[in-house]
């Protein structure tokens, strides 16, 4: 695929950061607000009270656990597929990885909050993390919770220096092409970056470790996040297959995260020569396979709790398929499987549009199906005469609904600071004619290949 | 947490939080020197006397130093005092056996209730409203006194009526004599649910105006005929200890339980077997059974004796009675009648038990006297396992006095001979009686009333003066239970803490004002002071084997139990004799309405809250109820097949409407009651009655007819007919503690029905 | 070493309530009124569950006291990342409030539903706070609590028997609610001691336990009722 | 600092600028070759490729790994608690422990060396042209030896489109 070169490509990248629109102000100022409502309304549960949530007995979990799992899976979308695509060597990803990544990275911090501002005292949250206290006590490692502060620990550690690290040569650009005190900080940012083949080197291949090593962790992030259900005895949450049905999920939200991200940014930052209806196409390809991996789960966990036939387990059943629950579910349904596959499946409607329309279906089905693990279950456990039914608050939407405010926000901040296409790496991209190219270092033969 | 922490939180949480966070106000306030020696986290145990209803129980009071906010001379301050934490059933009790029910629990709430009268009150505003402002014991006795010296100068004694709630005591018994010898009437006694019927027909079939006593514990079968006597009737905590031993408490015997009533009470869903009957012929079904026995050769229509003498046509052997008109009349097939005939009759000893709804129909004391028949028929009477009475000191007879009602009829005829002087302790009677007998009207035009209670509700916001009693573990308090053990029984105790406030233990008020009266009782009152009188009348009593004398001895263990000497023995009822001759005949209920206009038997029954007189107990207001598991709120109980009729779902609002008037509740749609019967619990629905019950939830009351029980005039509060619609959907005022109301789907169900309702 | 655990007999409860009153004065359970109550927020550590069967007139109800089962292999301590729910030597399933960061996935993953969330500081309205039991914590809020079988009695107990150095009898330490209850539906007593009263209970054919077949093995046997035939 | 350098618009005269350097007798180490992206399709881009930074990574996994370990064990047998009727050293939960913390640790030792042996931050005045982020690519020598400059200077001239610059 094609796009501008040279200083040209140069300029164009780095025009979002060097020329600031009333654009960009006006983004900030409203999605700001948004946060700060959210914020504020944290604030108030903690000042006055849990109960101004709707979390009631025997329902103890909600909006907040819900978006806490939505957002880890989100954050899927940048490190899997960046360090995938890096490990196959697709070409096709370059314009893509970064984008991805800062979802990534933003998206952790987002849901890393929740377990936080979920807590029923979270002055005390420092309590999950082992250190030698006063108390002479240590996080119980047999608890999932625990997992869960290592893992995201991990991931959100990886992920950040996963983001950051490429971006060093490109401040080196920034650094080059700005003055004044933009030129000073950036000068600091760079590290002094020269560009030396030892420094592109050794920086090639701390990205491909990290892309080896950041696979894995993000599989265990969201197979542990899964366990926080599937490791207590309630109904539907006990299920084996929870482990890659999570993970699933989270490459799949991710990826309409992605998406959408992306359609964003060619727009605002008329990004159209870099960003091709292809890049799209392919995630959009990506995202058709998964989600008939998300059906297939479904249908798998369905399907065997319909024959197991456990009364309590479908009592639960029953509730999402035809009673309270039952509007939600087959909203879910239609937006993360019955959409995907019209529109994805079908070549001519496979547009930029497309895949964004099924990308929005596709969010807002995930964060639906986080929503009715959690509360149809709790709500329904064994003994009847303990059975409730969970309605959010006020608060509750708000603090939620913030939280995509909170992406936004840092999205547009970072688009400000750093380009949102890695600099270098497109140029890397780029050959001079095939002859000039020593045999031995032909690219890896999947390095064009379009999925 | 440690102590200290526990003491900083009380003092957070025991104001407001924002108070807390400007720190503990006790520091601003006054610190008095305890006037007793305190040994700080020591608990100690006392006995009490529970006095939430009529059974009167033994209490052990935990007890431990506080600090409580006290008025002390007209200075509020703090002191530390010994404060009762806990009460608990006293082991050595004969009747609770160290078992106490949910009112008893929540008693030391009233004690510590935000909204007590902490001092005498004069009233500022008008009658009901509730305005009133402090004034002194001093000048409080002194408008009594000369009120009442008033009276007596115009020899005009009689112009004083009484107001109280049943229940016999020593404390009881100063108000009598105090009446007595002032000249004055005695008291009217009024409870919604009293049990003048059964006592009346006690008296005729065994010669025992009071209330029996059932030896649960040892019967092999027992059958009850609409009592709730596991839940509020009678003696419910003896009788459910009795009960428990019944069950299970002898190794091999497990005693069998059939109920009948019209709606599934607390007690009846404990039975093994429910007959749901027309309400108002449960007598007809005893006497059914009790022909089936005499027929089946079981036993002689004779061994019923007097108790049979009294139903028409026992004698001839019940002919209008067979299965056939049984059924028609209750709707219990003949087999059924059949197979609870010969089980009532041969897994003995037996007893039948009546009690509740049943009495309170026009038809009641046939009803009463039919079960005793009943009794007397398989010889349960006086038997171990059947119904017995507890022995009564001559004192508790109380003096005779007219009824509530005959009271309002005298004080809206007004005139010289209406009461001039009205008395109120604790009873409620604007709450509890129906509208129709005009009570708040009624009161209105008595020119002084005063009130002995500690808080103020729609009856005692009438007072022109209130002189708050101590509560019951301020003061001496006793009570001489009615029933509940087969020994003479009677419980006492000293007060387990100082007084929290100006207040004066209503028995000691009674004979100061005795004392200072212008024309002087006649004979003055004996005693100075309310526990001299309890300690001249417990040292009367035989001393208890191997104890010191009677009255030492019930100090200490806050109960006196044995045989009482025959001097001191209450004689049979006199009203037995003259009324042996003459036979009764089922005569089928009355009800109040058209059944055309009004198709459903209204049934309001005492909830946990009794009549309403323990609603203004948090702890009983969060307290799930038994059947419902409903808190804080009021509802309407109606059977599944009907509300499907109407339309009508769980939580939907329904409009109740009877000749007196109408209402609007939530309904509760439950399987058990019967199809034509709607039910709902007496105890919400105050207009005035402490921050916690004011103005929460309808009082059933409000729609009960006039209608009474002929030969007692005792209020048939179950013999009125009522129409419900639909008013609306549930606006959220009916608050269940419970999603689920059964425990699995009888059919597993894998899609073949759609559309099962929500069940949380 | 006693291994605590209780009896409940189905067929001697009555339903009446007493001993959910006596839990809540026992253990300073505060009330939070209509608008919580209504909001699910009532606490009740122990509570009577009733259940319909049938359809009227052959309609029957069952009553079953439902209170902390003080499991063996409780499925709400592993999950508790700060140790705030664990299991003491004489087989209590503990709860400390001071470490208690209200994660609430105890109670998630407790199958009762006997554990209780406090959304708010509690309140008592002057002077009731004077009813408060000096031996049991205030739970500040957002800490979850639940039935302890007592467990400040239980301590009480044994410090006063070690200090008159005596055995503890059988009976010597009972809960709030089996004190309570009029028909002796409760008993509670040392499993370990296979003459205590409850162990007899237990052993007697009519035992069960609650949901057994979850594997959390908990200490409370529950006897069926007798239905007649 | 003293320094001669030149400035290619491309590879290709870059390449030739490096073997000309070359012939001129100097050792790779001593050519600063600074480019704005990797030039694996280049020979000079191969310079310096060999490293140790996998096997680095292996050693700080198996640090994590212990590390985590060693912190499961004694806190949980310094502080035994009863849970679940749980070993109160219990393997499964503790492998998820040990799984992370040796990824993590591998991380972490990935990003330091890299941030050493790439000489990040970069410290002291270095050979830089801001022209390499515009696309040229510099070849040079830093403080070459005075009489051998005019020789470095033809031997990057020489190259096509060179600009050669002194400092």
């Amino acid at each position: 695929m094609s796009h501008p070169t040279g200083d040209r490509m140069t300029q164009d990248l780095l025009r979002p950061l060097l020329h600031t629109s009333w654009r960009f102000w006006a983004l900030v100022a409203f999605f700001g607000a948004i946060v700060l409502m959210g914020l504020g309304s944290v604030a108030r549960t903690m000042v006055l009270g849990y109960g101004l949530t709707g979390i009631r007995w025997p329902n103890y979990w909600g909006f907040y656990i819900t978006s806490f799992v939505f957002w880890i899976g989100i954050s899927h979308a940048g490190t899997l597929i960046s360090a995938i695509l890096r490990l196959v060597n697709a070409g096709w990803r370059r314009p893509v990885t970064r984008c991805a990544e800062v979802i990534t990275a933003f998206a952790l911090m987002i849901g890393a909050l929740f377990p936080i501002i979920h807590l029923g005292r979270p002055w005390y949250a420092l309590w999950l993390a082992p250190y030698p206290s006063e108390r002479l006590i240590w996080p119980n490692f047999r608890s999932p919770l625990v997992w869960d502060f290592f893992a995201i620990n991990t991931y959100l550690t990886g992920s950040l220096l996963f983001l950051i690290l490429p971006i060093i040569p490109d401040f080196a650009v920034v650094r080059d092409h700005s003055t004044g005190l933009r030129h000073k900080i950036y000068r600091a940012l760079a590290l002094g970056w020269r560009g030396t083949p030892k420094q592109w080197h050794r920086l090639e291949t701390a990205m491909s470790i990290m892309a080896v090593a950041i696979v894995p962790v993000a599989v265990s992030v969201h197979t542990i996040v899964s366990f926080d259900f599937s490791m207590a005895p309630v109904p539907m949450w006990q299920s084996t297959i929870f482990g890659p049905y999570f993970v699933a999920g989270a490459i799949f939200s991710g990826i309409g995260g992605l998406i959408i991200a992306m359609a964003v940014l060619r727009k605002l930052l008329h990004l159209e020569a870099y960003l091709h209806p292809v890049h799209f196409e392919n995630l959009g390809k990506l995202m058709l396979v998964m989600a008939l991996l998300w059906g297939y789960f479904v249908f798998n966990e369905r399907l065997v709790t319909y024959y197991g036939n456990g009364p309590s387990e479908m009592a639960v059943f029953w509730r999402t398929q035809r009673e309270t629950f039952a509007p939600l579910y087959y909203t879910m349904v239609l937006c993360n499987f019955v959409l995907p596959l019209i529109i994805l499946g079908i070549k001519k409607f496979r547009t930029i549009t497309g895949c964004v329309i099924a990308s929005f279906g596709v969010v807002i089905g995930m964060w639906l199906e986080r929503f009715l693990i959690i509360a149809p279950s709790l709500g329904h456990k064994y003994l009847p005469y303990s059975y409730g039914i969970y309605r959010p608050t006020g608060i509750e939407i708000m603090v939620a609904s913030s939280t995509f405010a909170a992406m936004c926000l840092l999205y547009v901040l970072f688009a400000k600071v750093v380009p949102i296409i890695s600099i270098w790496e497109m140029k890397a991209g780029e050959h001079p004619s095939p002859d000039l190219m020593p045999q031995a270092l032909e690219e890896h033969p999947l390095g064009e290949l379009h999925l | 947490m440690d102590r200290r922490t526990f003491i900083k939180l009380t003092a957070v949480t025991g104001t407001t939080a924002t108070l807390a966070s400007c720190g503990s106000p006790e520091n601003q306030l006054i610190r008095f020197i305890p006037a007793e020696d305190i040994t700080p986290g020591v608990a100690t145990w006392k006995p009490g006397v529970c006095v939430m209803c009529s059974a009167g129980c033994g209490l052990t009071v935990r007890v431990m130093d506080a600090d409580a906010d006290v008025v002390r001379d007209g200075k509020a301050g703090v002191v530390r005092i010994m404060a009762a934490k806990k009460l608990e059933g006293a082991p050595a009790h004969p009747l609770n056996q160290g078992g106490l029910c949910v009112r008893g629990q929540a008693a030391i709430q009233v004690t510590y209730h935000p909204d007590r009268i902490t001092q005498p009150l004069k009233r500022s505003g008008n009658r009901g409203e509730g305005r009133y402002e402090a004034i002194t014991w001093d000048a409080a006795l002194t408008e009594l006194l000369g009120q009442l010296d008033k009276l007596a100068a115009a020899g005009n004694t009689k112009a004083v009526a009484t107001v109280v709630r049943s229940g016999f005591s020593q404390r009881r018994a100063i108000i009598d004599e105090f009446l007595k010898r002032f000249g004055a009437p005695g008291p009217v006694v009024y409870d919604l649910f009293g049990d003048d019927v059964l006592r009346r027909a006690n008296a005729m079939s065994f010669g025992r105006e009071q209330l029996p006593t059932f030896d649960i514990g040892n019967s092999r079968h027992v059958l009850s005929f609409g009592a709730d006597f596991l839940g509020t009737w009678n003696s419910p905590v003896a009788q459910s200890a009795g009960y428990g031993r019944m069950r299970q408490g002898r190794p091999g015997l497990r005693g069998s339980f059939v109920q009948v009533e019209a709606r599934m009470s607390q007690t009846g869903a404990n039975a093994d077997e429910w007959v749901p009957v027309t309400p108002g012929t449960e007598g007809v079904l005893a006497l059914g059974l009790a022909r089936a026995i005499i027929t089946a050769n079981l036993r002689p229509a004779a061994a019923a004796g007097r108790a049979g003498a009294l139903i028409d046509g026992w004698a001839s052997g019940l002919g209008s009675y067979t299965p056939e008109e049984v059924q028609k009349a209750t709707g219990v097939s003949p087999q059924r009648l059949e197979r609870l005939a010969r089980q009532f009759a041969e897994s003995t000893p037996s007893v039948a038990i009546v009690g509740g709804p049943p009495l309170a129909h026009t038809n009641g004391l046939f009803t009463a006297l039919a079960v005793n028949a009943l009794n007397a028929l398989v010889g349960s009477v006086g038997q171990p396992g059947g119904l017995h009475f507890t022995p009564q000191p001559i004192a508790a007879r109380p003096l005779a006095s007219s009824s509530l009602q005959a009271l309002s009829v005298q004080l809206l005829a007004g005139g010289a001979g209406a009461p001039q002087v009205l008395l109120l302790d604790g009873a409620n009677p604007i709450f509890t009686a129906p509208r129709a007998w005009k009570v708040r009207d009624a009161f209105d035009k008595a020119p002084f009333i005063v009130s002995f209670g500690s808080f103020l509700d729609e009856t005692s916001a009438m007072a022109d003066l209130i002189l708050p009693d101590h509560s019951f573990l301020e003061s001496w308090v006793d009570a001489v239970p009615e029933s509940g053990s087969v020994q003479a029984t009677a419980s006492v105790a000293g007060p387990v803490m100082r007084p929290l406030y100006e207040t004066r233990s209503t028995p000691d008020v009674l004979l100061e004002v005795g004392r200072r009266l212008a024309k002087p009782l006649s004979p003055a009152l004996p005693w100075q002071t309310y526990d001299a009188m309890l300690a001249a009348s417990f040292a009367a009593l035989p001393a208890p084997a191997g104890g010191t004398d009677a009255w030492t001895d019930a100090q200490t263990k806050g109960v006196w139990t044995g045989t009482l000497p025959a001097s001191l023995t209450a004689p049979a009822a006199a009203v037995a004799s003259d009324r042996a001759g003459t036979a009764v005949a089922y005569a089928p209920a009355q009800f109040d309405g058209d059944a055309g206009q009004f198709p459903m038997h209204f049934l309001p029954y005492p909830s946990i809250f009794y009549d309403g007189s323990a609603a203004h107990l948090p702890w009983l207001q969060e307290l799930p109820d038994p059947l419902t598991s409903a808190m804080w709120s009021s509802w309407v109980e109606i059977n599944t097949a009907t509300a499907g009729r109407l339309g009508i779902a769980l939580g939907d609002i329904v409009t109740i409407t009877s000749s007196q008037g109408t209402l609007q509740a939530a309904a509760i749609v439950s399987p058990g009651i019967a199809p034509d019967v709607v039910a709902m619990p007496v105890g919400q629905g105050h207009q005035l009655f402490t921050r916690y019950a004011s103005g929460r939830g309808q009082n059933p009351v409000e729609l009960i007819a006039p209608v009474t029980e002929p030969s007692t005039g005792a209020l048939a509060w179950a013999a009125t007919r009522v129409s419900i619609v639909k008013a609306g959907p549930p606006d959220g005022r009916l608050v269940l503690f419970a999603g689920g109301m059964r425990e699995h789907e009888e059919t597993p169900d894998r899609g073949g029905t759609w559309g099962r309702g929500e069940t949380g | 070493m006693p291994k605590w655990g209780m009896a409940v007999d189905l067929d001697t409860c009555t339903g009446c309530g007493a001993c959910v009153t006596a839990c809540h004065a026992e253990n300073n359970i505060s009330t939070v009124g209509p608008e919580q109550a209504a909001r699910g927020r009532a606490k009740h550590w122990l509570r009577v569950e009733r259940y319909w069967e049938g359809e009227f007139p052959d309609v029957r109800l069952k009553f079953r006291p439902v209170m902390c089962q003080q499991c063996d292999a409780a499925p709400c301590e592993p999950v508790c990342p700060t140790y705030a729910s664990h299991h003491t030597e004489e087989g209590l399933n503990a709860q400390v409030y001071n470490r208690c960061i209200g994660t609430r996935y105890c109670a998630n993953a407790c199958p009762y539903n006997t554990r209780f969330f406090d959304f708010f500081n509690p309140a008592w309205d002057k002077p009731l706070q004077l009813q408060l039991n000096p031996d049991v914590s205030l739970r500040e809020v957002g800490v979850m609590e639940k039935c302890t079988f007592c467990v400040q009695r239980i301590k009480a107990t044994q410090i006063q028997a070690a200090a008159e150095s005596r055995e503890i009898k059988d009976g010597d330490i009972q809960t709030a609610c089996a004190q309570s209850c009029p028909s002796k539906a409760l008993v509670f007593g040392d499993l370990s001691d296979p003459e205590s009263h409850v162990s007899r209970l237990a052993r007697s054919g009519r035992g069960s336990k609650l949901l057994e077949d979850l594997g959390t093995f908990p200490n409370v046997n529950y006897l069926n009722r007798q239905v007649e035939a | 600092m003293k320094a001669v350098y030149a400035l290619f618009p491309n590879g290709q005269s870059a390449q030739e600028g490096v073997n000309r350097l070359r012939g001129a007798g100097l050792a790779d180490r001593d050519i600063t070759i600074l480019s704005s992206q990797p030039m694996e399709d280049f020979e000079f881009g191969h310079i310096d490729k060999k490293n140790y930074m996998w096997w680095l990574a292996c050693g700080g996994a198996l640090v994590g790994m212990a590390s985590a370990y060693g912190l499961t064990v004694l806190t949980e047998t310094s502080w035994p608690i009863n849970v679940g009727a749980l070993p109160v050293y219990a393997w499964w939960p503790n492998l998820i422990i040990i799984f992370e913390l040796t990824l993590l640790g591998a991380i972490l030792t990935t990003v330091v060396t890299l941030l050493i042996t790439a000489s990040l931050p970069g410290r002291g005045e270095r050979l830089y042209d801001p022209a390499v982020t515009h696309g040229q690519i510099l070849v040079g020598v830093e403080n070459p030896a005075s009489e051998s400059v005019a020789a470095y200077e033809t031997a990057l001239g020489a190259a096509p489109g060179a600009v050669v610059k002194k400092i």
